[in-house]
């Protein structure tokens, strides 16, 4: 046995060998064409590259390599995958198809208006959709990610109040058990961050909120449903509290699953609020992107968004004149300017416009019927082996905390889990929770799904209970152990280098 | 025939699986479990159109995608930032593998070798395509990354003035205003034969080659940067830095780009993957995720997300960046390419480029009423003054079939600022001299 | 630019590895390891072009694929044997997934579970879909399955004539004859409503539903061949299947059919399946292959190959069949199109396809010059006869931008055969009728 | 451990679940549309299906399942894979991409010949590359594997006979190496098998085959490389005996890779060849499937090809007249017929077009160079520890015989490799050779991942010298343990079926 895992290791270490360590001279991975034009004179040498090292491989090489890294990886595709406030739903591939076609995949962003389209077409429709589901006047769909929406929304804020002149409100109030892309994302857009406690019910708190309702206040960025999975009950006094003070109410809508046709964060009194494309609308998290973080905003923020943004024109143009073109890209008036390269990630703002285009509205409401009730069957079912810091419904996940059994705290029954065959939640977040395990179950799993799940959650909860040193060196059957992070951090070693 | 009510292909729960998990919640109906909205709010009318089928949705989109004008159809001479390279076919069904693209961010690296893996390469690939010490795991574009290393060196130095060359890519320049505004960071703009700076400048942003196609002295700028206490960041074409010297080799402390000239399709404008490298001494400063390698517990080699107490998800509001998400297959896609292309490939690519690019130019240059207004040594684009309006011209072109180069005449006179790249056959460029000849 | 010597982009032996590689083996170049060719005949010219790379290559092949006027870009009404069917996106990227794409028939279980027990899904969907009782892996395609259906049935009953419907597809009859004929059985002809049979006939073939699209009697079929002593074996459509009786409800000894109804693209005629299924009875006379369930030393479920010793790798000129590289990877597309309609999808597909073939049939029906010259029941293909020749019609019918269907003149007068499809929109085939409405 | 184990035996069975097991009443995998045309009535109930069963399963749980088994496969993706007489290659995915374009992809094979002039020019193009190759006169694209080339080839043989009177030529002769479908397709094509042996050398014993020279002869099928891997070199004299004594001479060309642009088998005297494009030109084996096997031929049997094949004509048609188009699809002249239904795997057919077409005339002595460099290298590597039956260069593949070390049989051999992360060698056939283990290793794998199998084969032979009985029960770490092929075959379990 021994000499059998000695040779299996030496093996995968070999299959797991860098691009670097596999190079060798003169191996090539691609087919290249000749120049095909008279031959030009080169610029002087000494503006020229030498020694440029990269790998020398074989495509079949990269194919074999690639291939057997991804097998390395756990992904909705082969594990459920409950990663909590990252709604790791089903991708559907026809979105992939979609994104592929040749005129959407080949068209250029610097082309003319009247060249593409189809694309802006694309683009307006989804900001309507977006627009209708959460009932506000406007969208940008340029933010690149769910932070770059947030950062994006509160300098809206911000540009509504310079416009005020109210340059002094640069304090924003951020719950404590919200994501940590808000505070940093408030940093970044030059407010000073004052947090705010969650009340017994896991509800903002109202009193902590009213005390710093003042001059200085420049808003408040509020998660709903919460990051406790939890749909914010003072969301409306919250807005009316914030607004009466002269600040606006940012929404982290990144967990819209929950809320699809149920609500609209709009009609709460929310000004500004972004949506995770890459969360709610099943475009697919590619091992930590690319995403899209669109916001939309109410009429006085609408003319600050970022862009440029979709718009529809009425045609006009007299006979011989050039009709414009139908559909265009523009800056909103007063815009907080370009936030990226182009007018946001066109290919994931088409798979989402795919996936709300053929779910239709029942589909809205299917996901977040069905993504709720999974999440309360959990919470109902797991509820003895762990405790529940808030004991109410919730919404589209629940967040226990496992300090219940000595030897089964959140990172062992995580690293436990994966043996199982399931991803692990998202653990020790919200900070709020002691011990927290972040559950998100999603709508695109099954009941006999969650059973294996619950199942081996009370397996391991067993296995702790028999020995208390048991779970501590778990994961057992993954291609690699617990993995040595402090070394990693003291000693960085963050790319290949040819050694000695 | 019945008409069958709509029942989601993603959606598992069955009535009596909803049913059932009702039952043993407690209550009765899924509704019931939306209670703690407010009732007046609760269920509102919601105007999408009905469900589609895969069928029928696909007609749609694909005769949207026909009306664009675009590149899969037509000679195409636009660049101005993303570029049309060809990609080997191999890429996209490796990289869209389920388990790269359904799995997210590798919070637990047990079960995530194959993206941290994947992404330590794409760190190695482009530390070593822009010959600088270290490489982050990419950002979501390279505008982003340009303005973030702007936020990087006010940190690093402790000032807050940007100077911003006049030659870099104008979005670029918005996006860096519109990030380092909020922080009370000025920007100001400076000719590439500046010779001074301001006090307190914290860095000076360029781009290599410049937006108009140009090849600045990159070295001498970084000079004039380091003299005055500055840092120089520059935004490359990670496809010319094949060709021309490294920014590592030239001075620059952090060296920044677009990453979608590796072979990622050009989709309107993304996604992308932004480069974002720099020296080993900044390390602690650098925005976006990390992937390092260490061992496990058997002393297998691994590797993890490190250096993260940098990142929002610890330090909040004193991150050094909000970045989350990124684009990590995006990456991955740019590493494919890069490795696939190689050693030889890619130089050989990007003299194609060269070699094409400079055979347009030259020849358009004999074209009576064309020149280049621009001197020096140029990679794949340069700019054209026409005898017509370029947006004229890009119309007549339109008309030919072509799909042409970018309106720069608010720089230059009757500007066009024109792209060739190794997809572009002599007989597309010749077809493009020809409409070009003919516009007078 | 220097021309770069054209490297293989698929072979990593380098110059030093060939060196090394030819030193260990003793010898001082690749040439001489050819030795043991007659030197006369070795290293001949062959003319073949030099290189090409994968751009240039791609360009020259997707022009090609254009001067086809196909499906894809035009409305079709043809079927004859193969059909167009919307196949869901998800099936391309999980069916190519290289370890089922570049893997080989499972010799070794162990490492083979996954082609195995895709196999074994594709055994299950086929048996049911046909209400037999079992299936085989799959054959080439749906003809030569008929013609082995035809070897098996006089392997069973011991007589040498196969007894052919003249409402069987005519290119399927004639691989039958391909296939019986240099074993000397005798192919013959018979009506559809044939009452009698030659004596020592093994066989009847037949096709359901038949090739002009109309269902046949299946079942008293069955009775004529079963009171002669023979075997009935039919030719289904899979599609069909779903809306119609199963030939397993009918009698039916062997029934085969063509897979590629099964979401599979016609891509000009195949890789297709053939599907095989019979009564479990004549399981030992089945040609192909079989997978079978059982365990492992540790009491597991996995799956095998089995009843090998049918087979030619083991009884050589005595197994059922010379088959071996057969179709699995097709089988698995079959599957998994099957599994995603699944039980409601299937029927309401076909239920589509004749909702709309008839819609269309009976509107042809009534413009003046045409008429549907058969009687009876049809599934999603008729045959018109034109006021024109059918060939004309066909050429008037492209003109517009419209592919007709398949010129059947040599047996009903200008006839042709029409198919429509689910995914045939009814303003494609208003578009067909206006345009035979313009034919006089 | 042992509950860890049992743990995750369950879930891998889980896992496993057939589609019928996890089919639930209510789901489905599919959006479909609804109909757009008036309706229509429905037949007599009496011809109508009831009780169709088929799964209910989501598009989600559809990825996940077939992901997984996709998992439980070794594949050239993957793994080395070394399975001689198969050509496992690297298959490039450009080929794929190529079959996927919509021109090609959708072209329907009952179009007539002036819609799809683009396909059957793809078609005469490749035609002749494979005439080209071998050195022929005509080919036919039609075979749809190399089994139905045989079958195809021997029939021209027989049709040729039968024309010139000669019927009673029904003996047909195969080197007693020979691949099994050789004799079956023999068999099927009505002609008596007579075995032929070996000499020492591994060629074809001329002695033998002159005794079975007569007027009952009506060929012989000849591998060439035969499958013991060896040229053989008898093949010129032994093509004179036959057609001597009035037969013909079928080449059996699937090992091709070994010979292409080293010599062409129509020179040597070869009457008929087939090719498995499916193996030497890199179209990917699909788990068994699909294939293409071509078949070229001289003049004489030219006119028996079966077809439809493609041919080019020179345009005629005067002023008004509709021209007839370029390329057509015609059966030759005295045909044997049509042997599938359509005239080819055009799928296949295009994806070896691309690769002979990317490689070029050059690329074509790549291949066979390294082919047969790699198979000599393990021959001089690997003699030690196995014997060699024939001593002599090889040329794309050696086979052995494991009859060297007590229990290091070929069997326990190839299972334990597996175990290493390399799919097992042919073992067993050749059906001459005892204990055969049959190395192909192709062009397109590394020296180092020679040296690393190289590195296994010696690990295992000293595994087998420490312990007689240890590789009896190899593999041990593969998803499944060796199989129970008794068992299968006693009690056929051929399908699902609804238990009780
Ligand atoms: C609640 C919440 N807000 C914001 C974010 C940030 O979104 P992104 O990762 O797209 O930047 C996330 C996800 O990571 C989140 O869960
Ligand atoms: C030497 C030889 N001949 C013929 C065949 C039969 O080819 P196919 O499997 O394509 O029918 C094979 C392969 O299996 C083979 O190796």
């Amino acid at each position: 046995m021994a000499a059998r895992n000695a040779t299996l290791t030496a093996e995968a270490h070999d299959r797991r060998r860098l691009l670097m360590e596999r190079s060798r001279p003169g191996r090539t991975g691609a087919s290249l064409p000749a120049s095909d034009v008279p031959e030009q004179p080169l610029p002087d040498a000494s503006l020229l590259r030498d020694g440029l090292e990269l790998p020398e491989v074989t495509e079949g090489e990269v194919v074999r390599y690639f291939t057997h890294l991804s097998q390395l990886n756990f992904s909705v595709d082969t594990h459920f995958y409950p990663l909590g406030s990252c709604t790791m739903k089903y991708n559907p591939r026809f979105n992939e198809a979609m994104a592929a076609v040749p005129g959407f995949a080949s068209a250029h962003p610097a082309q003319p208006e009247r060249q593409v389209q189809g694309a802006i077409e694309v683009m307006y429709r989804l900001q309507e959709y977006l627009r209708e589901i959460t009932g506000m006047a406007a969208a940008s769909l340029a933010p690149l990610a769910g932070a770059q929406g947030e950062l994006a929304g509160v300098l809206t804020i911000r540009a509504a109040l310079d416009e005020r002149g109210e340059g002094r409100r640069r304090k924003m109030l951020i719950p404590d058990t919200a994501h940590g892309t808000n505070p940093a994302s408030a940093a970044m857009a030059g407010f000073y961050v004052v947090s705010i406690p969650s009340n017994a019910e896991g509800n903002i708190d109202l009193d902590a909120l009213r005390k710093e309702a003042d001059g200085e206040l420049a808003g408040i960025m509020l998660t709903q449903p919460s990051t406790l999975g939890l749909f914010d009950r003072n969301a409306i006094e919250m807005c009316r509290i914030v607004h009466e003070a002269g600040g606006f109410v940012y929404g982290d809508g990144a967990n819209m699953n929950a809320l699809l046709g149920r609500v609209k964060l709009g009609h709460l009194g929310f000004d500004v609020v972004h949506l995770n494309l890459h969360k709610t609308f099943s475009t697919p998290h590619g091992g930590g992107g690319p995403g899209a973080g669109p916001i939309c905003t109410n009429e006085t923020l609408s003319p600050f968004l970022p862009g440029p943004v979709a718009i529809r024109r009425t045609l006009r143009g007299a006979q011989g004149e050039r009709e414009a073109p139908m559909y265009g890209l523009e800056l909103p008036p007063k815009s907080i300017g370009r936030i990226g390269g182009s007018a946001g990630n066109f290919g994931v703002l088409l798979r989402a416009f795919t996936y709300i285009s053929l779910l239709g509205g029942q589909g809205m409401l299917d996901i977040s019927g069905n993504a709720v009730l999974n999440a309360n069957y959990l919470l109902v079912m797991l509820r003895e082996l762990y405790d529940l810091p808030f004991d109410r419904r919730v919404m589209h996940e629940v967040v226990f905390s496992a300090k219940k059994r000595p030897g089964a705290n959140a990172l062992n029954v995580s690293k436990r889990l994966l043996d199982h065959g399931f991803h692990a939640p998202t653990m020790y977040f919200p900070l709020v929770v002691a011990e927290a395990l972040m559950i998100e179950p999603t709508e695109t799993e099954s009941k006999e799904t969650l059973d294996a799940f619950i199942e081996a959650l009370t397996d391991i909860d067993a296995e702790a209970a028999r020995d208390e040193t048991f779970l501590a060196n778990a994961p057992f059957d993954t291609p690699v152990s617990r993995l040595d992070e402090t070394a990693a951090a003291r000693h960085p070693q963050l790319r290949w280098r040819r050694e000695g | 025939m019945p008409e069958s009510p709509f029942v989601s292909p993603y959606i598992p729960n069955t009535d009596d699986d909803r049913a059932s998990m009702l039952a043993t919640i407690g209550v009765g109906s899924v509704e019931e479990l939306f209670d703690d909205i407010p009732a007046e709010h609760r269920h509102p009318h919601l105007d999408i159109p009905a469900p589609r089928s895969e069928m029928d949705l696909r007609r749609e989109l694909e005769a949207l995608a026909e009306r664009n004008f675009h590149a899969g159809a037509h000679p195409s001479f636009l660049g101005a930032g993303v570029y049309h390279h060809y990609c080997p076919a191999v890429v996209s069904p490796l990289v869209t593998r389920g388990e790269f693209l359904t799995s997210y961010t590798p919070y637990q690296p047990e079960v995530s070798q194959g993206t941290l893996q994947g992404t330590y390469e794409f760190q190695t690939l482009t530390a070593q395509l822009f010959g600088m010490e270290v490489s982050n795991a990419g950002m979501y574009d390279g505008a982003s990354s340009l303005a973030e290393a702007a936020l990087m060196a006010c940190r690093i130095t402790g000032r807050a003035k940007v100077a911003v060359v006049d030659t870099v890519n104008p979005h670029y320049a918005e996006v860096v205003r519109a990030y380092t505004g909020p922080q009370q960071i000025e920007v100001y703009a400076i000719a590439p034969d500046a010779t001074e700076l301001e006090p307190e400048t914290a860095c000076v942003l360029s781009q290599y080659p410049n937006f108009f196609g140009y090849v600045e002295d990159v070295a001498a700028r970084s000079e004039l940067a380091h003299r005055a206490g500055a840092l120089h960041c520059v935004s490359c074409d990670p496809m010319a830095m094949a060709m021309f010297r490294a920014p590592g080799e030239c001075g620059v402390d952090i060296a920044t780009g677009e990453g979608q000239a590796l072979g990622v399709p050009p989709s309107f404008g993304g996604p992308y993957v932004g480069i974002f490298t720099c020296r080993q001494e900044y390390l602690r400063q650098l925005p976006g995720r990390l992937v390092g390698r260490t061992v496990d517990t058997e002393g297998r080699t691994g590797y993890v997300l490190t250096l993260q107490p940098r990142e929002q998800h610890i330090r909040r509001e004193h991150a050094t960046s909000n970045i989350c998400t990124s684009t990590a297959l995006i990456g991955l896609w740019a590493a494919a390419y890069t490795a696939l292309m190689g050693k030889h490939g890619l130089p050989h690519v990007a003299g194609l480029c060269y070699q094409k690019a400079h055979y347009a130019a030259g020849r358009i240059a004999e074209l009576p009423g064309y020149r280049l207004p621009i001197e020096g040594t140029f990679f794949q684009e340069f700019v054209v003054s026409c005898p017509k309006p370029a947006e004229e011209v890009s119309i007549t072109l339109e008309e030919a079939g072509i799909i042409g180069g970018l309106d720069v005449s608010d720089r230059f006179e009757n500007g066009m600022l024109l792209c060739v790249t190794e997809v572009n056959t002599k007989d597309e460029i010749d077809g493009l001299l020809n409409v070009l000849a003919g516009i007078k």
